[in-house]
């Protein structure tokens, strides 16, 4: 048991640093040192950069093309990432498309889907949610009607992140209407470009657009994008969500809010000295960083498990929980760190669209943006109390 | 003492519930705000014709002569309605006025900005100050033919509308000395003063404004020269009684919100609100809910205070309350919303955008615990 | 509406003080500054001083011997008492028994028991609770079998407060087997000195004894000690209940506790400097101040409402959660004030029976015995989750 | 990087948790505290001959070679157990002694340590100096013929049972200074040390010492005069981390413990446990146990760091997550057992205890903070 690094693993460290160091562009970097947000293709460049080094899809396995890197090397090029500005990996392709086509896909698809994922040069998005059935993901209502050939897909997904810049989505549909809610759902790859398709914005409070409503009107969709079997699509997406719970601790982008938020608090000034060194705001922030660095430890150990074979389990619930909470307060504390200047609102800024110098210091443009952004991490991936339900339930036996 | 309402207290209550009720239904406040003008100069007009704009004022300035708790229930219905107009800058702007004018600028200013004719905003925060009142660069050169106003202030709350500005400026001492500031009423149409407009993310509103040799005629000095420090701070505490009432309203509509949420919304077959985890965060905010409008009531009733010290230290102590319980209800409420709770779409996002906006004014919590234990320790 | 007292209440304030000044007896305060723990003696001397005042029944109709106070008033002498270092009054006779009595009772019962509560020199004790029927009091067991002009009660009471001390109970007891739960439960005036009790003590991990068991082996119970209407017990008691969430807010005593609690930090030393003046200390004890404040007129206006002739209702819930939280946060804190003096287990001094001197500060050698037993405050008279549940039904309709 | 417990660590955590499993039903601890020895010599030997108490000494001095995360597994299981026995008082000496001491010093005291023959503690508090370190009045004169130890000591742990206490003395420098803190080993039989034992909240007891012109020979100094500071601190930490394993430990006793409470306790008709709202509690329960154990191991790898400013920011970070997670944790299952848990009879009072009483001692969480804040201004 060991907290430092040995000696190969800061081998592996001083690669990653040296390769973002000189690959990754510059203003793609100062948007993200700003908490900018960033364009389809500011994410596609860099994706596309790593994806040639073959980084993009660095959680894969080796034989589709995967690094074939262990839990600690991964969990350091995240780290190593945030810590230098890159943008995060949209996790649509490689972390769920992908991952999902690998394991349960046909040769056919895998051959077909998998190199645009791991060069980044299609952009996929997930239709799970529907607007009755948010969090009980299994009351899902879009249809799919099997035509011999194809399926005919009629219904609606919502809270859809990035369908806006999507080229392929990967859906849940009901193929069967009798027995539990659980049965009957298949899981399909629809081309965003099919006619039938239509993509409304979801605008959130904060003014941001990320989010959208995809309607589904008689989308035929060739049988042969389904994965796996008819009627099983649910053990599939199931798959996928205890997956997604582990990323969702999000160790490295929330230390680099750590990071950026005692970078602010020493600028700030109270009272003539660092708000930094104001003994409350100092301690409100160690308070959080404590909890960071117990998630930390956490999240290795989970990653330590995974690594030797066992499921991650309910367990990755608690990633889950704790890592929104956790980025959520940093958010919050950034906020209170730039004092009133958390109050202009400043879109133009934030989409890095800006003629105009931002009201007050730049880094209290985003600050309050961010707060409010962040509020939905509680939320999206299985909210906070879905997933302490989960944990009860499969836990705690209760 | 005595927690009852007044019947003219009860009756103020019922008329600005009914004036709630007719005119900010969510979707007209959301065209409002679209519309460019930022408020509703109609409404504006009928507050000023109910007696509102100028409540607390003395009968003799043009007020109805009521008390601080009085524009506290104006204000609770305007929190509750996410008002837009800036009734709040009225209320600060209108009282340093009664406090410290001369008779000759009561009569020329209180009775516009009662009838609604007139704007006003207060300018006392600058970009190096945080929330520090004594924190100020600005100043005021008093020469034999008037004064020179140099400097600039930041977040000045409802100054796109305004008319005439209050603005702190400091006519001796070094930036940071108590002694030394002054207030004076600044014309938007002097020559020398550059505005920068924005939207804040309340949608109320502010603007930066910059004086480069602002002349101003000797009449523009409010109050004794060099002695504004204390109405500084009674204007702060006016301010977060203010805001505390406003907020005692946001969140009581937040809990509404949510609490018809729970009823509505099916999941899993059956209302949300079946199920007793979110049950007992319901109630949680509902104990929040008492708990504002109790510290509200305290933080209005203790304006009244004559002790500037104890005033002061009480109304900190409702700072820091509102921040927690808003701070709670606000997360709370759009968390209970689910997805739905984030968007642009519903009320829900807008309130928390108020509410945290409050925290951030007038004082973060953190700054009034430092001032509470100034307080404490000159006692 | 005003905060501060009228012409009139500070000559009530002021007669209530001058009373306090010139009765309580010195050891006793002395014993309640210290946070020591009281007699059954320290009580009843107290009790009874404030009896021959007619102040013990503070709270009583002028008919059955109260004051005549108004609500402020009640208030008023609370809150006095507890600044002044008075014993709380122990609530089960002219809180619980007597109102019961007097709303409920028989001109006799009147006659018989009123007396010895307004002068307190009746003990009386609760005997509600049982060992498999804790929050869910409808489900108890004890019998009483209906024998011509007597019940005979068999079964057990458990966490009953001070049933060492007390001459009477008043008591639940089952007269109906079938039915709704609630139906078929009466309310009894037990003599603690009947043949077939038996009391024991429960030991609290402080180790202090206030709770105990009692043992009720073919009790003979006269008809004439039954209230109302037999098998109607549950409505009296669930009239008390509500008058008891009202008092659980204690706020004078819990004010007090706040002033203690700067007290003690303002000796104790932190770096040279008194540790309130300490910004983490100070922030964390002027947080739990406010809400103390937002409590006290939460009370206020409850009380107000109660005054108006409404019912107190599930608001008083309210103020039982809130209360109790706010009273455990101050003793925590005390608790915190005194460091590592927080760990000396001295039983003598909490009883004041010590030859010996305190280990360390006198203010710190109840401090943390104080803070374990407060633990109890948010389970007694219904749990916090209890009233939680009632609130949520009652007053949110869920 | 390697957060996978070695072969022989695995093989240490069976071992403990089999010796915890056959030896501390809650009855025979309760036995053991009621007594009047304190703890069980039995066990103690037991402990001794497994090689535990000097796990992580080095083998030239009698240890296994062990590292801090030795110690930290040994301290869970006692933690689980609510054992009573004076290890961590044993465990600072001994490796202060190792650290520290003179061939001689090691030959003459470790193995009797190693082998249960000796019990010692450490003295480093003081009644003034709240939580510092460096704040020590206890006097040390040092003479030709020898030195004299002048002062008191307050709350050491496991001092009752200590033969030799290795005490805290200022051989220079003012009562605050950092320079001039000394080190000496001091036996219980010497003329002049006044003693008070007392019990404490969580059953382990405590001495209170005081020094009369107690004479000491010059072989009694521990390291090097006047350079005790860094070492204290390391010490410190130590305990940190032993701590924090043990709260660890405790903490998902008292999970468990809550869990079946949940379960067999039925209410309306149905078990405790069907109640969401306690089903969420219990989860973030269990989730600050993992947080505990996290924190914990974070706390026992850091101490192998070799900047004594990041280990000991470490280590302080370690307390306040502990801090936090114990109090949850202790708090949530009291209430969550209701009447019972606040009682005597049951096992989770006695735990809450514990935890308390850990919060209170080596630096309390604010105390912790303000000591975070010192490194951040050294850096």
């Amino acid at each position: 048991m060991e907290f430092r690094l040995n000696q190969e693993q800061q081998a592996f460290a001083d690669e990653v640093r040296e390769f973002i160091r000189t690959h990754l562009p510059a203003d793609i970097a100062r948007k993200v040192r700003r908490d900018q947000h960033l364009s389809r293709d500011d994410y596609m460049r860099w994706q596309q950069i790593l994806g040639q080094k073959g980084w993009h899809t660095f959680n894969w396995p080796e034989e589709y093309g995967g690094p074939g890197w262990n839990v600690i090397q991964s969990y350091l090029f995240e780290v190593i990432s945030a810590e230098m500005d890159c943008p995060i990996i949209q996790p649509f392709g490689p972390r769920m498309a992908g991952p999902v086509i690998y394991t349960f896909g046909t040769e056919e698809q895998k051959d077909r889907f998998l190199p645009g994922i791991r060069d980044s040069t299609v952009w996929w998005c997930q239709g799970y949610s529907e607007p009755q059935s948010g969090s009980d993901l299994a009351s899902l209502s879009t249809q799919a009607e099997d035509r011999g050939d194809h399926y005919l897909v009629n219904g609606q997904k919502i809270w859809t992140s990035y369908a806006h810049y999507a080229d392929w989505m990967f859906c849940l549909v009901r193929t069967r209407g009798d027995g539990r809610p659980q049965e009957g759902i298949s899981f399909l790859l629809i081309d965003m470009n099919s006619p039938g398709i239509e993509v409304q914005p979801i605008l959130m409070m904060e003014g941001t657009h990320s989010f959208n409503t995809v309607f589904l009107d008689n989308v035929k969709v060739p049988k042969e994008n389904l994965i796996g079997e008819q009627d099983k699509g649910w053990s599939y997406a199931k798959f996928l969500l205890e997956h997604e719970r582990v990323d969702n601790a999000a160790i490295g982008v929330t230390k680099a809010a750590m990071r950026r938020l005692k970078a602010i608090a020493s600028q700030e000034r109270s009272d003539e000295r660092p708000l930094l060194e104001d003994p409350l705001f100092h301690a409100r922030v160690i308070e959080v960083e404590a909890q960071l660095q117990a998630l930390e430890v956490t999240a290795l150990r989970v990653l330590s498990q995974v690594a030797s074979g066992q499921a991650p389990g309910p367990v990755a619930s608690l990633l889950k929980i704790r890592g929104t909470e956790i980025a959520q307060r940093i958010s919050e504390l950034t906020s209170q760190a730039v004092g009133h200047y958390a109050l202009p609102f400043q879109p133009g800024y934030l989409r890095d669209e800006g003629a105009e110098e931002p009201v007050g210091p730049a880094h209290a443009a985003t600050a309050a943006n961010n707060y409010l952004w962040r509020r939905s991490m509680s939320i999206y991936g299985g909210s906070n109390e879905i997933q302490r339900n989960i944990i009860a339930k499969h836990m705690l036996e209760l | 003492m005595d927690l009852n309402y007044s019947e003219e207290q009860q009756m103020l209550r019922e008329s600005v519930e009914r004036f709630v009720r007719q005119h900010y239904a969510f979707p007209d406040r959301q065209k409002r705000l679209a519309d460019g003008r930022g408020f509703s100069r109609e409404l504006w007009q009928q507050m000023a014709e109910l007696g509102w704009l100028t409540i607390s004022l003395p009968e003799e300035d043009g007020g109805i002569g009521g008390s601080v708790a009085d524009t506290a229930i104006v204000m609770e219905g305007l929190g509750q309605a996410l008002a837009l107009e800036p009734y709040l800058p009225t209320v600060l702007a209108s009282v340093l006025i009664a406090r410290l004018g001369t008779d000759e600028q009561k009569a020329r200013y209180l009775g516009p900005l009662a009838e609604g004719q007139l704007q006003m905003a207060v300018a006392f925060t600058e970009p190096q100050a945080r929330y520090q009142l004594d924190d100020c660069a600005t100043r005021l050169e008093v020469r034999d033919d008037g004064m020179v106003l140099e400097g600039g202030k930041s977040l000045v709350l409802g100054g796109q509308h305004a008319d005439m500005t209050v603005v702190v400026a400091r006519s001796s001492g070094d930036r940071k000395s108590p002694d030394g500031l002054s207030l004076v009423l600044v014309d938007r149409e002097l020559p020398g003063i550059e505005r920068r407009d924005y939207q804040t993310n309340d949608g109320l509103g502010a603007v930066d404004m910059h004086f480069s040799s602002v002349r101003l005629p000797a009449s523009a000095l409010l109050g004794p020269r060099g002695e504004a420090l204390p109405e500084i701070e009674y204007m702060l505490d006016l301010a977060i009684a203010c805001v505390a009432s406003e907020a005692a309203g946001a969140v009581s509509a937040l809990c509404q919100a949510t609490l018809e949420y729970l009823r509505n919304r099916t999941q899993f077959g059956r209302p949300l609100g079946a199920n007793q985890a979110l049950q007992h965060r319901m109630v949680d905010m509902f104990i929040a809910q008492e708990e504002t409008r109790s510290i509200a009531l305290y933080g209005a009733m203790m304006m009244e205070e004559p002790d500037p010290v104890a005033r002061k230290r009480a109304l900190s102590l409702t700072k820091v309350e509102i921040a927690r319980t808003a701070r709670h209800v606000a997360q709370e409420a759009v968390q209970l919303h689910g997805a739905m709770g984030v968007t642009e779409e519903l009320s829900v996002g807008h309130y928390f955008k108020r509410l945290t906006a409050i925290n951030a004014t007038f004082g973060d919590s953190d700054w009034h615990l430092h001032r509470i234990a100034q307080c404490d320790h000159q006692q």
